[in-house]
């Protein structure tokens, strides 16, 4: 019986493996309703009219690319759907070209064009300062966008001098900056705002959720999955639902099963007694 | 658009020479016309907006609106600035400005900033000019008064004033506990039964005659996990040294090696066995956080390690760390700060110290005045907190909401 | 022997990759150009990074180490070009010399602070470099100071001073108010280290272990989700973008 | 010399702090100003620091070549992928670094195909790990850690579509789980590191704490 405990770990990781290759490759249907948090980011996109602001913060690099890359384009493709205009940056330096390549492939599908639909400002330091630079003056925090433009030119920015006067800002986070977009942005300069985050720093944002620091949230590529649906384009995150279910229904059943192999077999008592 | 202007212009020029319409029944619509409209420099700000307040009328109703109109002069011309319905903006909207009476539901407040209605002229200092008047549909009814202000910035944020409180008692705090605790080394701090699971697991690895592993976390010497972590090195290597049982040290980053192998040698001085130290026991493993996995890995299964302890910031490798150690039987105690990796740890491991309990081990093992002042000065903002939250609830349950307005951030 | 079997796999896995990727090229599947040889290259990188999965090996090492001095790379050069750039060559350091415009001589303070910081990497003047860093962690104490009672104390507190039942809610919901001040405080009180945990302390505490328990449990369901999310992201990769077998 | 290595950075920190923690309270417009003003020093200061991580990797590896450290051999490759990237970096294409960057160039090739999979699937290695420390390692060994692997299978199910498909309660329960009691651990979790970090920072601004100074007189 406890032998059956000890098996080697490859073995393991070829069910793994299968279970995500087959699942992907058989075609079913998963339904994946929305919840509450996704639908307010949502919605609050929805209720902006046409030419308004939205700052998207790709604050995330390749390591955390599968899971808010699928939530980044989804979004994309409702504000260009919308005509708002987007205005990209990330703090995060390794997150630059995914983030570009995001902003400009989606506005290429809507005709959208760069510095007059949208501005993409790229990477720059400074974290907690940068934030409260843009607060206090967009366009010396950014003197040049990603390109090398004038920031002060382009006219996708015009109206704007600063994060008071954006409509929505999202942070699409990999780390801790969505606690400083609210501490040195939000709170200090007034903008509503949404968040996207890997699934690993979901449940910590709850506080966040519930004291409206922020209106919404989308965790991992489930919150990316939701939003597609909302958006009504099916994509790499709806995909990705079959094989995280059955990836998820794996991993419980490896829980289950070893732990009660591990009852059976006496494992409880010995821990015990080795206490 | 000129033309309504010109239009109302006369009119109220007609109407400020009738002394009687305060509250007069006005033409065509039967409004009563609030008074008491007063304009002034918005408190708190950096000198960007107006106020505007003014008496509720009794005629307001969900189909009349209120008007303000502005100007760069007294005698025009007027700019229609906000239109809005009139059982909105009171000044119980703002109780940072206005506190939280009851009675503030009797005016209306509105907050406008003037110089985004003339774009270009930005005069810092000019005195703009307003008026107010009521509206239903087409039809409106000015109210006759001109009012006028100068924004201007303020030194000081009263709606921050909590803030700036709790700032300042804070710092007092901190400082009066890290002095208390130079004076006072033996301030209490309750047992941590973490340590003694450290005591535990090296006992049991010198029974078996199999060395025991320290594992730093991944963060360089400036983060205090890896100060703490460093202060629990040195404890550890006390125990193993008077245990007689050798120590392993792995870690990733030659700072943190050199600070290590400085702490070990210092702890079996200590202990009286400074024979027993070999530098080659505390290694810098791999600088990448996989490499490192292998490399502590290896060592392990490899020398069948009896006791594991995890201190420090760890990231992603953490499960497969302490999933290594535990498929080689060892016993595990973890202790971080990094609460992502937490719940790994705690599936893993036999003990492990969570979050803060791995700077109160640190302050109780090295009795450092900055660490134990600190902690000390947290634990009383901990209880303070706990206070507020409890006595606030229950009186805020009971419709007395003072503590909840003292606390509110603006 | 078993040096010889990992020899004969790994060049068995090298020659069944190279002979997928040209038959594709054969086929037509992918073209020569660019970005279908990128494709190639990053399918090779995915599969190099999984091998580790077999055994850790050579091959998994020198794709791990590239890839850290790529990312390196890849951030100072972007910190070149989107930040020292715009912000102070641009600005500064151009116009002084060429005076088509008047340089912003106010960048030359952060211009020598920075300077400074790179005095670290000298032994004889790193001291210098400990200015501009007392610069930096004095701006980040103070603007944390206050923005953090705001954002993080005060904020956080707000949501559980409200009544507890003031006849709007449900039931429900009320218990969850209830439930959320308990958790808080049981929570706040098992990191409280002045007392030991004994009588009705000890109570709270232990009740506060139960909370973070469960929120670990939950923050453990979310990290499970999360990385089998990025590994269907790459399975993808390989599927649709490398081997066409999905569309 | 003491003065200029220790008493003007503990100067320079007490300054900084106390006015940029004042600043706060004051509205007015030269205070707005002064705050732009030094958080755009600030954010420029922090580019270089880009550099001083750059310096310490190398520094590592080149030791680990030095002393031939086991696996030494590999840090060339570190060397190596950060020398190509810079090289095309600066190259920009051929319009050299000092002009704007360019797009499309061999830069953001390797980037896109070298990194981008790299960082990518590195950490979608802990997938399999995390199904085999399931398999092998998770015990229910305590009520607390049973208590959390409940938890944490619930949160699993309820979080991917089977979950609902099992039982329409399964979501409501993850909903709760997530919105009551983990929302109140994590709150209290917060309010003690975020004084944690406001006790850390009052001491670097009284120069209590002294760790970013480094080692030295």
């Amino acid at each position: 019986m406890e032998r059956l405990l000890r098996i080697d770990r490859r073995i393991i990781f070829a069910f793994v493996a299968v279970a995500v290759i087959v699942s992907l490759l058989l075609e079913f249907r998963l339904p994946v309703p929305a919840t509450p948090p996704v639908e307010n980011i949502f919605s609050k996109i929805e209720s902006l009219p046409q030419g308004a602001h939205l700052l998207l913060a790709f604050d995330y690099d390749p390591s955390s690319k599968e899971e808010l890359q699928p939530m980044a384009i989804a979004l994309l493709h409702h504000c260009y759907q919308k005509n708002l205009r987007v205005i990209g940056m990330t703090l995060w330096p390794g997150g630059t070209g995914l983030a570009e390549q995001a902003v400009t492939q989606v506005a290429s599908q809507y005709g959208k064009k760069n510095g007059e639909d949208y501005v993409f400002l790229g990477y720059k330091p400074g974290v907690a300062s940068l934030i409260i630079n843009m607060g206090e003056d967009l366009y010396t925090a950014f003197p040049k966008d990603f390109y090398g433009n004038d920031t002060s030119t382009l006219p996708a920015l015009k109206g704007v001098e600063s994060l008071k006067d954006i409509d929505y800002v999202i942070d699409l986070a990999a780390g801790a900056t969505i606690e400083t977009w609210i501490a040195f942005g939000k709170e200090k300069y007034r903008f509503e705002m949404g968040a996207g985050c890997t699934a690993v720093i979901g449940p910590d944002l709850y506080p966040f959720l519930d004291s409206r620091q922020i209106n919404g949230l989308m965790a991992g590529l489930k919150g990316a999955a939701e939003y597609e649906s909302l958006v009504g384009r099916k994509a790499q995150a709806t995909e990705g639902m079959r094989p995280q279910s059955v990836t998820h229904v794996l991993v419980i059943v490896f829980i289950l099963f070893s732990n009660a192999v591990f009852i059976l077999s006496g494992g409880l008592r010995t821990v015990r007694r080795g206490k | 658009m000129r033309l309504p202007l010109l239009l109302l212009s006369t009119l109220l020029t007609v109407l400020s020479c009738n002394p009687c319409n305060h509250g007069a029944l006005a033409q065509g619509l039967e409004l009563i016309l609030p008074e008491g409209f007063k304009a002034f420099d918005t408190p708190n700000d950096s000198g960007e907006t107006i106020s505007l307040t003014w008496k509720v009328s009794p005629s307001e109703s969900t189909d009349i609106d209120y008007i303000i109109y502005l100007s760069p002069s007294t005698d025009g011309p007027w700019q229609e600035a906000v239109r809005f319905r009139s059982d909105t903006h009171y000044k119980s909207d703002a109780p940072e400005l206005f506190g939280f009476r009851k009675k503030l539901r009797n005016s209306h407040f509105l907050r406008i900033e003037p110089r985004r209605y003339f774009p270009g002229k930005e005069n810092k200092k000019a005195v703009y000019y307003f008026k107010l008047a009521m509206a239903r549909g087409e039809e409106v009814v000015p109210q006759g008064e001109v009012v006028s202000a100068r924004a201007k910035g303020n030194w000081f944020d009263l709606s921050k004033l909590n803030n700036l409180i709790i700032m300042v008692s804070f710092s007092g705090i901190v400082l009066f506990f890290i002095a208390h605790a130079r004076r006072f080394p033996h301030l209490f701090v309750r047992r941590i039964s973490g340590l003694d699971a450290v005591d535990e697991a090296l006992g049991r690895a010198t029974e078996m005659g199999r060395p025991a592993l320290f594992v730093h976390g991944l963060t360089g010497m400036g983060s205090i996990s890896t100060m703490a972590a460093v202060n629990i090195l040195g404890r550890i290597a006390r125990k193993v040294a008077e245990y007689d049982t050798i120590l392993k040290v792995v870690n990733n980053d030659p700072i943190v090696l050199s600070v290590s192998q400085e702490v070990v040698k210092e702890s079996y001085l200590e202990a009286g066995r400074p024979d027993a130290y070999n530098q080659d026991n505390v290694v810098l493993v791999a600088s990448e956080q996989f490499p490192y996995v292998v490399a502590v890995g290896g060592i392990m299964t490899r020398e069948r390690t009896a006791a594991n302890f995890f201190v420090g910031f760890f990231y992603a490798e953490s499960l497969i760390l302490a999933e290594t150690g535990a498929a080689t039987g060892a016993i595990q105690v973890a202790a971080t700060d990094s609460y992502t990796q937490l719940p790994f740890f705690i599936t893993t491991c036999d003990y492990t110290l969570m979050g803060e309990e791995l700077y109160a081990a640190s302050a109780y093992l090295s009795r450092e005045p900055m660490l134990l002042g600190s902690l000390r000065a947290q634990d009383l903002g901990k209880a303070i907190i706990i206070l507020v939250l409890f006595f606030g609830t229950i009186l805020a349950s009971f419709g007395i909401e003072f503590i909840t307005q003292v606390f509110r951030a603006f | 022997m078993r040096k010889d079997r990992d020899f004969w796999i790994l060049v068995g896995t090298l020659a069944l990759f190279g002979a997928v990727n040209i038959s594709f090229f054969l086929v037509g599947r992918l073209q020569v150009n660019w970005e279908d040889f990128g494709i190639v290259l990053a399918a090779g990188i995915t599969l190099t990074m999984y091998s580790f999965l077999y055994k850790d090996n050579p091959a998994f090492k020198i794709a791990e180490n590239m890839y850290v001095g790529v990312a390196l790379g890849y951030t100072v050069i972007i910190t070149w070009f989107n930040a020292l750039k715009p912000d102070l060559y641009d600005p500064l350091l151009v116009p002084l010399f060429t005076w088509e415009r008047t340089p912003e001589y106010l960048l030359f303070a952060p211009m020598v602070l920075g300077v400074f910081m790179l005095m670290r990497l000298s032994t004889r003047l790193a001291w210098l470099s400990r200015w501009p860093f007392a610069f930096v962690v004095g701006l980040g104490a103070g603007i944390t100071i206050p923005n953090y009672i705001h954002t993080f104390v005060l904020k956080q507190i707000e949501p559980s001073l409200r009544p507890v039942f003031s006849g709007g809610e449900t039931v429900y919901m009320s218990i969850n108010t209830l439930l959320i001040l308990l958790g808080v405080i049981s929570v706040l009180i098992y990191f409280f280290f002045s007392t030991e945990h004994k009588g009705p302390i000890g109570v709270v505490s232990k009740i506060g272990i139960w909370f973070l328990m469960v929120s670990f449990g939950a923050s453990f369901g979310y990290t499970v989700m999360g990385r089998m999310s990025l590994l269907i992201g790459r399975t993808m990769f390989l599927l649709k973008d490398w081997l066409g077998v999905v569309q | 010399m003491t003065f200029l290595k220790r008493g003007v950075p503990l100067g320079i920190a007490f300054l900084m702090g106390v006015l940029m923690a004042f600043q706060y309270y004051v509205p007015h417009e030269h205070s707005k100003a002064f705050l732009e003003l030094m958080t755009r020093w600030d954010k420029i200061i922090a580019g270089f620091a880009v550099f001083i991580g750059a310096y310490s990797l190398f520094h590592l590896h080149y030791t680990r070549i030095k002393r031939r450290a086991a696996g030494w051999g590999y840090s060339f490759f570190v060397f190596v992928g950060a020398f190509v990237t810079i090289a095309f970096g600066l190259y920009n294409g051929g319009e050299a670094f000092w002009h704007d960057k360019k797009e499309g160039t061999m830069f953001d090739w390797i980037y896109m195909n070298i990194q981008v999979p790299a960082g990518a699937t590195i950490f979608s290695i802990l997938a399999f790990f995390m199904a085999s420390a399931a398999y092998r390692t998770f015990r229910a060994r305590t009520v607390e850690s049973t208590v959390l692997l409940v938890a944490a299978i619930i949160v699993m199910l309820g979080r991917v579509p089977v979950g609902a498909l099992i039982s329409q309660y399964i979501p409501v329960a993850a909903d709760w789980i997530m919105g009551v009691p983990n929302l109140a651990a994590k709150r209290g979790i917060l309010l003690g590191v975020s004084l944690g970090a406001i006790a850390t920072s009052i001491k670097i601004i009284f120069g209590v704490e002294r760790q970013y100074l480094g080692g030295g007189d």
